[in-house]
């Protein structure tokens, strides 16, 4: 997983004046009788970093679409700055848009490439030259100016593409799976850029991405989206924290979802109860989700549950068999099969464990219950 | 609205595509000798005068025995070919490639003048040897392409599966590539069959008084007559070509084999 | 099952040829086939078909038949087996290989209806006038017609025709088109495309019929004779029976038949036309008639001129 | 890839036959080319180089010239009539109206040319179609000379070559990336722009290769302008077939026909080496 | 980064007598001027999972063609069960393979597909159809036998592949890419099968991917390519803790290369003195690469550099700059700037740091030398 440099993801804070950049307002897409993007409502804050997360066919690249001008709606509004552009043809729409494929026009070299919003503008021939040069030193393309495209590697197209994007100054920055097309190295390289660029700017920009790990690297919020609907919009830590339901959960990272059971309160102690084992209890009071008598899915990420030390008791300790020890270099995820609960990993930093339990010994394991998330059992 | 004025152009330009073909058909039912239009009522007439026409009748014959043959010979020679420069590369592939192609840019005239002498080199003017020759020619063209096109539309990975599940050489190339290819194929033979049903040139020169086709007893007879009969005929192979083109639409994807995609 | 084969044009041709095969069959139990195309495609398909041919016996244009034969196409006739020959006219021998059977005339027609009034044609020289410019129809396949009259017109000989050249190059502003068959002839005079045509009188009567009004006139230098010639191919393998259909063909009868169904002159006075057709401009019933009414050539002088001046006229008339 | 290659002769061999005989063929009218034609007779004579020399006169320049005057305005109205229909082809939202697009503009291609020659003769004589609607319309009193012009010429040939112009602008057209129309239209470009600035160079490879092959095509028309043309438009191949079988010229008829294909094969390269030049500075596909 | 379970991965231990599968004997396979696979040689035991891992072009699937003889190899031996098969026609090999592609036959239903191999060995027809029933209920594709394969997903696709693979009992398997073409989900699920399917069989395989995570997670042991060239062949924690030069250890997890520095031994307590920094000090003697005065460059995991504690002094503890911090979920990676050193980055499982640090703020961090891998300077 390649992970790269951001601001610190918590610190973004819109303030009220800036106003919002960006209005979507239940907006709607049917492709014949099949759904592409259902009543979806979301608010973008000046300057903010948004990302689409979600697997394929979830209808990101539709909301893009919609806002870029090329999907019209089938119902909703889109407000730009205030304005309502729904019905605003993609061409005065002033939106910077950057493609998967990059979309460079193969017929002009790179300094076309980035004039042609400009002088799509009618900007004068001077300042057009200016402002490209202006973009070109700051996506570090200089001395490419008079190639063509196809003589590019794919990092200096993407750049190419971002500066043909921004020259323009648009309201917002759109960029849909910019990344994906290029391999490990260069793509933790243009995270890097990207997050620059962001700073630099300042521009409004909604990124979509089906990576998890480059969403909760880049954003200030991320906006997780399954078969056209938003299932939750939150900052990358509330969104590995709390994830709002069980598609969430285990969309994003790795996560245990134990079998579903009943809240209970016994003397001041907040407990699980889960048919086939015994009860888990929670060390404090949980606040989310926690009602007693409530029929509740936990879920609990590998790095919550632990291997316990020798000899070690306590209620949330339980005990499985070994079924496989995956490694991956900087951490292990073992799996152990716990009866009446099923199949739980257990993150083990390093590799010290592979040693002590082989593949089909017993091994028990310690649950951080605090840390759960509580969701209705019914999802 | 901009939309509707390109929409306009559009249906203009295929107006004047298909208004030679309208004019036909309409002059086909025209009762009268001489032209009128709009047409003085709806006969028939030239249509059972144009298939009870000895000439025609025999040319016809003639077309279907040149075309069943030039078209399949093209079909195997073209398919084996496309195969061939799809797999392999050799020396003189360049030059073979230019012949084999050249008939899609050799006026047919030159061709079918040259197909003349050669049958009177090789005493072979009688019969259909040297027109089902130039027409096979003229096809074969058609034939490769859409052979080639449904080639390099197959994964090359399978013929490699296959081998590597222990299937010969030969093995690959009926049961795996053989079948695949079977649209391409049958595409590109229906295409060089309608061509060389419809061929007029090359075959002015060849064909023989008691071999000419079906174009060239229509050429004789605007030559001699001007009746509607010809518009009868006319509106029967401009029906009969339609529905073999609409048909190979349907069942193969015209679209596909004359490789222009769509989406 | 045995076929006398022969090759004929097309169209009204073919269905004169018929009426004779018609009695051949009749009389002798074997059927006719016929085979058609064009003048010169004909003989050039004879050509590469020299050892088999495909006809037993060939119709064509008398100068044609003249190519035939000095190519070694065609079988010396046996006059002896051919006794009708004997009834016609001595013209109609046009060598040992060759006998014609009628006589037709290419001559000068117009629309009435869209010329002047006063209009006539009494003479070539009119095809010059300024009337005609830009009207006037000529045949693509043979450019013999006006060259002829040229000559007859500056009173030189048609071998002498270098000194009409200028004469003929003014004739450039008078033509509208050529045509390629009967068919585009009559086509292009019915629609009016070319009111004036320098046609065959076989063609301009069928026009007339069909109710379209024009005016065939034979100039006073007279009209341009041709005629249709029969001959054996070389090597027939039946030429018994083509000669048996040759005779029929020479019958007076027949060729009374033959004439009234095409509205041409017959090669013997002993063939009786209708009266309503022995009346019609161009139609002669005697030789001296032909003689005078129509310009003859030989056919070796025909055939020799002709290449010589369809290049000429290809390279300097039709472009 | 593999070591051995399986069917290499087998296949071959077909082809390698075929290409032979197709030689064997142009070889004879080159062969035929040079051979003394002798008047009066069908027979050739010995080698000469006199038919060539016979080019050398004005007629011949003319025919050549005209020839290619009319393969030109063809190719070009040609591509101009066929590039809407193409577009529309390619980009036409419903299945159906694609489907249509393709068999109305594809089924032209294989009614032969005879009934397209005839069917124009029809709609574009004296008493044809169009004037009998003209005049019917009230709109002329005497009919438009449409027959027998470089015009009507022209306007039969071009819907002749419509139908492989067609595809192959459609082609041309389908590789096209939507996203960077998008992309265009993302920048400001209005649709016009974006038609002017990014598809239409986009499928200058398509449009040459369409322009280079109807060019060729119409080189070696023969029946349109020996039917429409009535004799007053001369194409090469016309001027053949007449030296061939009415002069029964054949050796100049060879000499005709191996410099229609001289010509075609040049024009071909000439443009080849054209249109390379420009798609290596386009730099596409 | 996804993780599927596999035997435990030190624990093969390929028993002598069993003699080797596959040996590569200095294979080599030039295209034109360029080098697709330089002079490898490899030997491979029975039973073993090997996995073939590398940079895109690095020659992966070139070694395979080779093997399957579907490239000849420009010099060099390929020896199976003992027998030299260099020269041998593909189809005679006897040899399994799964394609990227997967490649399956359009025109054949799910039976047919698994069938042809045995079909093209001329089995008897009743036979074939009991190894297939036999390979389809291994590969729970029961009830799809008729399916066209268009008609079928992508992990269901994959399986019918392995199953024509395996059916005919191959000496040895391939598998070129096999997962590259499934999503997140998918991948980790046909991982699992993966595994199993080879603790089923036993076959030795011979695995291709570009994906470090999964090479670490399903193998025996990975050989390491780039360039054409074996880079290092080894277990996958001997190639995560003793990567043999700098290509693998940055190719394989995070790591921090620290400049080039000298080593030197004074008291007898070991150092890494680095130009622009104050000396490092090693807890132990090092073992591997130590040498007093040589040049070399010492790397090291982010997991084996932390936050220091507040107020905490030692050698190995150097000051920074927060850079940035790359919140991945279970752990977040700060960047850190270090005069002298450059780039540091630390890995810190939760999100903790995140309010302790924020970008541009001083942090100190500890190195832990002892874990560090000592590689020639010159590299
Ligand atoms: N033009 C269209 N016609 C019909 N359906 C469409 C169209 N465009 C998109 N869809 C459907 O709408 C849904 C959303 O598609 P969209 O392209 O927005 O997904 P995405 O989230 O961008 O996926 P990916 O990550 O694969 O790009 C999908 O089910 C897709 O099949
Ligand atoms: N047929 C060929 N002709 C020329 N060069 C080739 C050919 N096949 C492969 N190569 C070159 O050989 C090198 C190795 O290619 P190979 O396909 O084995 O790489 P790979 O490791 O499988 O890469 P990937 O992960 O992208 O599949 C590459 O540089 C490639 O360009
Ligand atoms: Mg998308
Ligand atoms: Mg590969």
């Amino acid at each position: 997983m390649t992970a790269t440099p951001t601001q610190q993801a918590n610190t973004f804070n819109p303030s009220p004046e800036a106003g919002s950049a960006v209005d979507i307002v239940r907006v709607r897409k049917d492709f014949g009788a099949a759904v592409g993007v259902a009543d979806v409502s979301l608010t973008i804050a000046k300057g903010e970093f948004v990302t689409l997360l979600g697997p394929s066919g979830c209808g990101k690249s539709t909301l893009l679409g919609m806002i870029a001008g090329f999907v019209t709606p089938t119902a909703g509004r889109i407000v730009v700055d205030g304005a309502d552009i729904t019905g605003l043809e993609p061409y005065r729409r002033d939106i910077g848009m950057v493609f998967q494929s990059y979309a460079l026009f193969p017929h002009m070299n790179v300094r076309d490439n980035i004039a042609f919003g400009l002088k799509m503008r009618k900007l004068p021939a001077a300042q057009v030259e200016q402002e490209v040069a202006r973009a070109i030193a700051m996506m570090k393309l200089d001395g490419f100016e008079n190639r063509r495209v196809r003589q590019l590697s794919g990092g200096q197209q993407q750049r190419v593409a971002l500066a043909r994007a921004i020259v323009i100054r648009p309201k917002v920055l759109l960029l849909d799976e910019p990344l994906s097309a290029l391999d490990k190295n260069l793509r933790a390289q243009m995270q890097v850029e990207l997050s620059e660029l962001h700073r630099k700017t300042g521009l409004t920009t909604i990124f979509v991405t089906h990576d998890q790990g480059e969403a909760l690297s880049l954003s200030d919020r991320i906006v997780v989206m399954n078969k056209g609907s938003v299932q939750q919009v939150a900052t990358p830590i509330e969104l590995y924290r709390q994830p709002a339901n069980g598609f969430v959960a285990s969309f994003i990272g790795e996560i245990n979802a134990l079998p579903p059971g009943r809240c209970e309160v016994k003397d001041g102690i907040a407990s699980l109860v889960l048919p086939g084992a015994g009860p888990l209890v929670f060390p404090a009071m949980p606040a989310a989700g926690f009602a007693p008598g409530r029929q509740v899915r936990a879920f609990l990420r590998p790095e919550h549950v632990r291997p316990a030390a020798p000899g070690e008791a306590g209620p949330n300790i339980v005990t499985g068999k070994v079924d496989a020890h995956i490694y991956q270099g900087s951490h292990t995820i073992t799996r152990v099969v716990v009866e009446g609960i099923g199949l739980v990993e257990t993150r083990v930093t390093g590799s010290d464990i592979v040693a002590g339990a082989p593949v089909g010994a017993p091994l028990a394991l310690a649950f951080d219950l605090g840390e759960a998330v509580l969701l209705d059992a019914s999802e | 609205m901009r939309s509707f004025a390109f929409w306009s152009l559009v249906v203009a330009l295929l107006t004047y595509m298909t208004l030679p073909t309208i004019v036909v058909l309409m002059t086909s039912v025209n009762p009268t000798e001489i032209l009128a239009f709009p047409p003085q009522g709806v006969s028939f007439d030239w249509y059972a005068k144009a298939v009870s026409y000895p000439d025609f009748q025999l040319a016809f014959k003639n077309g279907l025995i040149v075309t069943a043959c030039a078209s399949t010979l093209a079909l195997i020679v073209g398919s084996a070919f496309a195969w061939l420069i799809h797999h392999y590369e050799f020396r003189g592939r360049g030059l073979l490639e230019g012949v084999l192609w050249s008939p899609l840019i050799i006026p047919h005239f030159t061709l079918g003048f040259g197909f003349l002498l050669l049958g009177g080199a090789f005493r072979l003017q009688q019969g259909y040897v040297m027109i089902v020759l130039a027409h096979m020619v003229l096809v074969m063209p058609f034939v490769t392409r859409a052979v080639h096109v449904s080639l390099a539309n197959i994964d090359p990975a399978l013929a490699r599966a296959a081998a590597n599940l222990g299937a010969s050489p030969w093995q690959v190339l009926t049961r795996i590539t053989l079948p695949l290819v079977v649209p391409g194929m049958a595409g590109g033979w229906l295409i060089a069959a309608v061509l060389s049903l419809t061929e007029f040139t090359a075959s002015l020169y060849v064909t023989g008084s008691r071999t000419q086709t079906l174009p060239v007893a229509m050429y004789n007879y605007i030559r001699e007559y001007a009746d509607p009969t010809v518009s009868a005929i006319s509106a029967l192979l401009i029906i009969a070509t339609t529905l073999i083109m609409l048909v190979a639409d349907r069942t193969i994807g015209l679209r596909r084999v004359l490789a222009i995609d769509t989406h | 099952q045995e076929k006398l084969v022969i090759s004929t044009w097309g169209g009204n041709w073919k269905e004169g040829v018929a009426i004779v095969g018609k009695e051949f069959t009749k009389r002798t139990g074997v059927e006719v086939e016929y085979i058609t195309g064009g003048t010169l495609d004909r003989l050039a398909k004879a050509k590469v078909a020299r050892d088999n041919p495909e006809s037993d016996l060939v119709n064509t244009t008398a100068h044609v038949g003249y190519l035939y034969h000095s190519d070694g196409l065609m079988e010396k006739l046996d006059w002896s087996k051919i006794p009708n020959a004997a009834k016609l006219y001595p013209m109609a021998k046009r060598s040992d290989y060759t006998v014609a059977d009628y006589v037709y005339v290419y001559t000068p027609a117009f629309r009435t209806d869209l010329m002047p009034k006063d209009f006539k044609i009494d003479s070539w020289e009119a095809l010059w006038g300024a009337e005609v410019a830009g009207k006037l129809g000529l045949p693509d396949f043979d450019p013999s017609h006006v060259i002829i009259a040229a000559t007859k017109l500056a009173g030189v000989k048609p071998e002498e025709w270098d000194k009409v050249k200028p004469k003929l190059l003014e004739l450039k502003k008078s033509i509208k088109a050529f045509y390629q068959s009967d068919a585009t002839s009559q086509n292009l005079i019915r629609t009016g495309e070319t009111p004036v045509q320098v046609l065959l009188n076989i063609n301009g009567y069928h026009i007339q019929k069909l109710g379209i009004p024009i005016q065939i006139d034979v100039p006073k230098e007279g009209a341009v004779a041709g005629t249709d010639v029969w001959g054996i191919n070389k090597n027939s393998k039946k030429k018994a029976l083509a000669e048996q259909f040759l005779n029929i063909a020479l019958e007076p009868e027949m060729l009374a038949k033959l004439c009234n169904f095409h509205k041409c002159s017959p090669m013997s006075g002993e063939a009786k036309l209708d009266p309503e057709i022995a009346k019609l401009p161009g139609i002669f019933t005697s030789q001296e008639a032909i003689e005078k009414g129509a310009i003859v050539l030989d056919d070796k002088t025909y055939a020799t001129l002709l290449p010589q001046w369809k290049a000429w006229f290809t390279e300097n008339m039709m472009h | 890839m593999l070591a051995k290659r399986p069917f290499f002769i087998t296949f071959l061999a077909p082809a390698v036959l075929t290409a032979v005989i197709l030689a064997a063929a142009i070889f004879e009218v080159l062969q035929y080319s040079v051979r003394e034609f002798i008047p009066g007779s069908l027979n050739v004579g010995g080698f000469t180089l006199a038919n060539f020399a016979a080019l050398n006169k004005p007629i011949y320049w003319w025919v050549l010239a005209d020839t290619f005057f009319i393969s030109l305005l063809t190719a070009i109205f040609s591509l101009l009539a066929s590039y809407p229909v193409a577009y529309a082809l390619v980009r036409a939202k419903r299945d159906w109206v694609r489907s249509a697009l393709v068999s109305l503009s594809i089924t032209p291609l294989f009614t032969g040319e005879i009934v397209r020659t005839f069917s124009w003769m029809l709609t574009l004589g004296t008493d044809g179609f169009i004037n009998s609607i003209l005049r019917k319309l009230g709109l002329i009193d005497m009919p438009i000379q449409l027959m027998y012009t470089r015009f009507g010429v022209v306007v039969a040939l071009v819907q002749f070559s419509m139908p492989v112009m067609i595809i192959l602008l459609a082609t041309a057209i389908a590789h096209v990336d939507r996203d960077c129309e998008k992309a265009a239209a993302n920048l400001g470009a209005s649709p016009t722009a974006v038609f002017w600035r990014i598809t239409l160079p986009l499928t200058v490879p398509g449009i040459l290769s369409g322009i280079v092959v109807v060019f060729a095509w119409t080189m070696s028309a023969f029946s349109t302008p020996q039917l429409i043309g009535g004799g007053k438009i001369l194409m090469i191949s016309n001027l053949a077939y007449l030296q061939g079988f009415s002069v029964l010229n054949l050796p100049f008829a060879a000499t005709l026909s191996l410099i229609a294909l001289v010509c075609a094969l040049g024009s071909l390269a000439l443009m080849k080496g054209v249109t390379s030049r420009i798609e290596r500075r386009l730099a596409v596909h």
